[in-house]
């Protein structure tokens, strides 16, 4: 983020925010002129800003059309999850097998950060979940499993945001990680590796299920 | 304690390049008052060092006051006419090569590398016959080196266009060429025109790629950041990244630019616009201020496109025409175009040295040829490969111009034909001089910046050639020139073929188009009444218009920066998107019953049971789309107006525009 | 056919946002020439409405003419001073805490909240400690909601920063607050310094995010599109994103703006430059054209810290500083800012009539607490939670302003302090109004934009609390104001710190200063004689100077535009970077031979055999570092100097310092 | 690309190319006004395009500096090696179950292809081995792993070009593509992902052994 003017950064935060959270709906058409008049921000802060999120996949540009909020469908769902669990499962794997003793000690400390949470904070348990991916990803040691990974949980994220209202095991999923974290500590890599790839796929079925529902 | 600074209002530059010039203005948008206007040589060879020129010759004292930039250009139709586009691999799909063939029709693909393969579908979009995908990848592994882009066209894309896109995904995984889909240019249902099309596209792409590249580094140059927009040949604004995916559509965006200009600088909404240049003298209408649009198509260099453009003709008649004398001893007047002699010889004193010997001659009367010259325009580059005989010429044309009679004698052959060099032509390495209207200027005192010498010694030497005066060859060049341009407009206004300009030709027609311009029958007069006037455009328009106006019986409007209005037009379009969306019946598997209907774009298809909901769906998904696209192409509040064209039984063309002013704020 | 524009020169937008007042100025470049400037009321609640404010007064015709946006800003010194900067976590890693603690070290680190913790490093690079991650997460995770920002300080980092960077990455791996690296804002050794300077930077960074965004915002609702850069404390430049990540640069970039304008608008390389502002008076020495600059880092608010900033010296005095009646019945001055009452009066017509009644009652000697106001600056967020006694006393308020002692009385209380409402004081919610020199200035005549009636009746009210004609209140503030600039101009230009002024101070010092002013010795005098100009910047500068010069015995320059003299001065200087690379032994394990040099940088460490190649190694990485960060930053042509300091026993730190003038194209 | 302006893209080409071809050497400074005046193109268009390369990590920007090339390392070898070999292989598992008459169409052009290159025309050799890759993620039907592996294909470019000269396999390697595509076409998903396994390992142990010796 370090070649970003700070005001395309605001918008970029801000309209991501908006997409994620299923403000901008998908498939809309995006008004260059009109965000920016919302966001009072600037035209190139605005324009900046979506081409990041074409980038991230977030927006899509029709060859000759404009631009659009990149619609959701459970074909991409399919296919997250069909990335995501083998390589977050290649990334417990190698976690476990070179995680420091820093690494482990944040770990731990998420651990512990999720004795302080109640079930039915999903606002927080969501944030811990990405938190704890995110440092199983850095004890991997594998930059670019990082950024893949962290690409993917973005675009999966506006997907959970559809599904979360009926979302009933988020708690339990959360819970997971703590079988997770005593492998990862023992250096039980297969086990890791299986643990969260069960953890990543069947938190999908059920995301899976529930937009089936709803998207038809 | 506020000291209020001179106000800067809005700027933009137009510019345009034509055939052999480049023209440039500056406009305050908001007054509309053209504030600078410069005009450069065309620099075939790499446009951009003529468009540097031009801006450079507009002295832009406050580059950051430009807040658009734009072009048209004959760039697209120049190089389809002149046979410079890139080589096309043309792949047709369920068309039948019996009938095209049969009828010929095959000479209007524009590419003579075309293929037939299996597939397409019918006129419900069914498949017609499986898809031959490995011929088709076949067939493009054999054209590797061939061809530079490859155009796909399937039997009734519009309606179902699942065989272009897989040819398109499967030859993009094996080949780095550009593909150009049928479909995506034209939802119109003329398989022909839809190939010709997209085999122009193609053949188009790289070469406005490169001319769009160029135009933003001399903008660069002069630190001006500002949109870019490209002239259709309706004369409204494209983004240049549409310019440069549908290059097509910027075929006649000279012309369409000069008549848009011309209205705008003589505020007449009726009118003929002619548009006399260096190489061409283009026509058009403007009716109720709109530039006619000519919905069938446009046609370039006598292929019919699918394209939407100004309906406009386009004659090779213009300043720098050669004068050439056939082998039946009459006079011509183009099509070719040369570098003018008072030109030539200014650049190169030995060249009017050696034309005032020549007519100094009063025994020669057969040197006509000596008026041919041809010369180095640029060295070509070192890691060319040339033939011998390429070499030798070029050695032999290093100090200088060389007329054509002294290069056959140097190469020891008997016709130019038999020297091989029509690619040092096309890449203008050589270039061809010769006598043209610009040097009869000359000759008579009216434009003289060159040499007048090497161009009354040329007239000299013609004459003697036919036993005439230099003044009679001007006569009958002028009328000629006359006679070319009013049997034009007559032929566009009316929307008749004329008979060809055949000598012996006994027709009525013939008749009184002649008796009209030349008023031979005693008894019998005819006369042509424009019942519009004439806006000429361009620099030589008012030695090319006055006779041509006077025998039509019209005015001639000259306007304030005639000779830039289409540097003028080239800013005054709106900027349009259009979108087309095809609704058509699904049959019952018997073919007898309508069970469903499809909305067809671009990018895929939906079904609806009832045609209403059908209809509804493409209205406002057809708008949606053009206001997008509006929005980023660089328009202003853009307005949107959607309509549905009946398109045979049970079928419907869902139209969608969207037109706005540019937006005039850094983007 | 050319008409060339009248040509519009590159223009840069000077603004600087200073605790009262927020000026703006428009230069021409080239020419230096002032075209324009303006002055707004500073809105700190949120700054950018001055700035838009000041912005449209300037009356920008042509947006696009401006290059570059240039902004000094006194915030992150008024954030520090007033408290106002986000609650930070200061990490401490291998500090001896009872050491720091018995020194009262602690107390310069500018926050509350800061943990000890084992770890570091020694004077070698080699680790003292390992580190105890595991407390320190446990820490951060129970700081959770109480701190905005994290700061990490590890001993001996600049040599070796490995636990800094170890506890960022695990820390960010557990919250998304901002964190501060000490490392990374200094490489000199203080270990208290850093902490001090990474807690600042920490506590300012969202501040001055916010603030670069509500600038481009200003700047976008207005149309210009140009780099904005932003003053540091030295007044060199710096790209706004270097700003929004390294804040405590820009402490006393305000005062060093002044300095920098004031010594551009008079042309005098050697004078004291005094900028009075509403809330403060700073000094600054500009010595050979330049401004004098701290090698030892800035002081601000009391905490010392590792930042290179303009050596100034600013005191709590200048056009609105309260005028309050103590305990003692002694008149002071400041060092408080608030709302002159000709203000408030002029807004709430009310008030005036209330001072004006409170004036006529000549037997009431003791309503000097009715001179102080509180009103309601801008409606709470609905959102906002507020105890039930700041609901009762907002809604008090909600009709217009109200004495203290009104106020008091309907809450029923005795004393201000018990009214629990300093947060809406904070966040402008609240704001107190009361007597200030600019009342006397209205009461005088010689400034009188608002309500001279209320100055007027505030300073009989005064008076007659003080048994004291008004006149004689007025000549024994401004007699106040004239020692305590004095004074801090003594002290600041001698270097020597003078006696508090304290009554019935016995000391020679207290003495000579008081003599020097007032001449009091009959036979003994004492002068202060100034040898270089005082350059007066700030709208109230003749006001406030005229007797200093008089006293200092030199001559008061007043510039043309010296009103607005910092905006001047964020435009006047050049663009800077800076890089220091540490280079430092290697031990033996026994400790006692050097076996290796390395090079450490914020990012890396190398190793070299000899000292030589690690020198000429930093060297070129310096100097590589510096221009690289300083072409990004937009310098033109940027020039490197690098210098090689030896930085205790076979240590050296490398500096390499790029200047150029900003390069004001488009980026 | 399609928000991206034509002379962008053309900066964006030919800095890339520089970058890959090691002509802008891995470490050294990015002057952006001097590529712009070397590349005759707009500074706007240059500073875009390398935006665009950071983003491809080609370029990078280190906090308070400038922007230097990407420095190479046999770590982001290492790394690259980690990640692609498992998702080569996925890839071409799912390639095996799903690939359709089209795309086995393709694969057999490309075989076809390599019937026509000299095994000393390592250019075009090179060439063929992403066109390979390439169909056979399209032939996988995910979107997500076809970007990321194509991003990862391009990181890797740049350590395959300072390999180049001496890597004696790349014939042999791009001949593997012919047994692999036996088994997608034949259907046999397990031996398609243990060939494509081997395919990418060996290679990258090549390129790693060659590049340990010049790196050091």
């Amino acid at each position: 983020m370090e070649l970003i003017r700070i005001d395309t950064q605001k918008a970029y935060e801000q309209l991501r925010d908006r997409i994620v959270r299923l403000q901008l709906a998908p498939g809309a058409l995006i008004d260059e002129q009109q965000l920016s008049a919302e966001l009072d921000l600037s035209p190139t802060a605005v324009r900046e800003a979506i081409k990041l999120l074409a980038h991230d996949g977030l927006v899509q540009v029709t060859p000759r059309h404009g631009l659009y909020v990149a619609p959701v469908s459970l074909e991409d769902l399919a296919q997250l999850s069909e990335m995501r669990a083998p390589l977050e499962a290649l990334c417990a794997r190698l976690a476990a097998q070179r995680a420091t003793a820093d690494e482990l000690a944040v770990l731990a400390a998420l651990r512990q950060e999720h004795h302080g949470i109640a079930a039915s904070d999903s606002g927080r348990l969501f944030e811990l979940d990405h938190r704890f991916h995110q440092a199983i990803a850095g004890a991997a040691h594998n930059k670019y499993l990082a950024q893949t990974l962290e690409t993917f949980f973005g675009l999966s994220q506006r997907l959970w945001y559809l599904a979360l209202p009926e979302i009933a095991s988020l708690p339990a999923a959360v819970e997971k990680h703590l079988d997770m974290m005593a492998a990862i500590q023992a250096g039980d890599a297969d086990r890791a590796e299986r643990l969260m790839r069960t953890h990543v796929q069947s938190f999908y079925d059920e995301v899976k299920e529930i937009l089936a529902k709803k998207l038809g | 304690m506020t000291t209020p600074l001179s106000p800067t209002p809005p700027l933009v530059l137009g510019i345009d390049t034509g055939g052999t010039f480049t023209d440039a203005m500056l406009l305050n948008y908001h007054t509309r008052e053209v504030l600078a206007a410069h005009k450069s040589l065309t620099t075939k060879r790499d446009l951009s060092i003529g468009i540097e020129e031009v801006i450079d010759g507009i002295q832009i004292t406050d580059p950051a006051a430009i807040k658009m930039v734009s072009i048209s250009t004959t760039l697209a139709t120049n190089a389809i006419a002149e046979g410079k586009g890139k080589r096309v691999g043309l792949l047709l799909i369920g068309y039948d090569a019996e009938l095209v063939e049969s009828f010929k029709m095959n000479e209007r693909f524009a590419t003579p590398h075309y293929y037939y393969f299996e597939g397409g579908h019918d006129l419900y979009g069914q498949e017609k016959a499986p898809l031959d995908l490995a011929g088709i990848l076949a067939t493009v592994n054999s054209l590797r080196g061939q061809v530079d882009a490859l155009a796909v066209s399937s039997y009734f894309s519009p309606l179902n266009p699942e065989h272009e896109l897989r040819v398109f995904e499967a030859v993009s995984s094996i080949c780095d060429l550009p593909i150009v889909l049928g479909h995506q240019l034209s939802t119109k249902l003329g398989s022909i025109e839809r190939a010709t099309t997209a085999a122009l596209n193609a053949s188009l792409l790289a070469i406005l790629q490169d001319f769009v590249v160029a135009v933003r580094r001399a903008m660069a140059h002069r630190h001006i950041d500002a949109p870019l927009m490209v002239v259709r040949g309706d004369g409204t604004l494209m983004s240049d990244e549409f310019a440069a995916q549908t290059p097509v559509e910027t075929i006649h965006s000279g012309p369409a630019a000069s008549a848009i200009g011309g209205r705008f600088l003589s505020g007449i909404d009726d009118a003929l616009v002619l548009d006399v240049g260096g190489t061409t003298t283009d026509l058009a209408l403007i009716q109720d201020g709109q530039v006619n649009v000519t919905e069938a198509g446009a046609t370039v260099s006598g292929y019919k496109t699918a394209v939407k453009a100004a309906d406009l003709l386009s004659i090779a008649l213009g300043g720098d025409s050669a004068i050439t004398l056939g082998r039946d001893r009459r006079l011509s007047l183009g099509p070719e175009r040369v570098t003018p002699l008072a030109y030539l010889a200014h650049q190169y004193p030995p060249v009017e040295q050696r034309l005032t010997q020549l007519a100094s001659r009063t025994w020669d009367h057969e040197s006509a040829p000596h008026l041919q010259y041809w010369y180095i325009l640029h060295q070509p580059q070192a890691s060319r490969p040339l033939s011998p005989q390429q070499k030798n010429l070029l050695r032999f044309l290093a100090d200088g111009p060389k007329s054509v009679p002294d290069i056959l004698k140097h190469m020891g052959v008997l016709h130019p034909a038999q020297i091989v060099v029509n690619e040092l032509f096309r890449q203008e390495i050589l270039a061809k001089a010769g006598l043209t209207p610009t040097d009869l200027l000359h000759a008579e005192g009216r434009f003289t910046p060159w040499s007048t010498a090497a161009a009354e010694a040329a007239l000299t030497i013609l004459g003697r050639c036919l036993w005439q005066e230099p003044a009679k060859i001007r006569e009958v060049v002028w009328r000629q020139a006359n006679e070319t341009i009013v049997r034009a407009v007559v032929a566009f206004v009316s929307g008749i073929s004329l008979p060809p300009p055949v000598i012996k030709d006994k027709s009525f027609g013939t008749w009184v188009f002649d008796n009209s311009l030349y008023h031979r029958h005693p008894h019998l007069d005819t006369q042509f009444h424009l019942q519009i006037p004439i806006i000429g455009i361009g620099a030589p328009a008012e030695v090319f218009l006055a006779e041509v106006a006077r025998v039509l019986h019209t005015e001639l409007i000259l306007p304030e920066h005639h000779e830039v209005a289409n540097a003028v037009g080239a800013v005054a379009g709106s900027i349009m998107v259009t979108e087309e969306i095809l609704v058509y019946p699904q049959l019952s598997a018997e073919g007898l019953d309508v069970i469903a209907y499809y909305v067809q774009t671009n990018e895929g298809r939906e079904i609806y049971e009832v045609a209403g909901d059908a209809l509804n769906y493409a209205r406002s998904l057809a708008e949606e789309r053009v206001l997008g696209a509006a929005l980023r192409s660089g328009a202003d509040n853009p307005q949107v107006t959607v309509e549905v064209l009946p398109n045979g039984l049970d079928s419907y063309r869902v139209g969608a525009k969207a037109m706005g002013n540019p937006r005039l704020e850094k983007r």
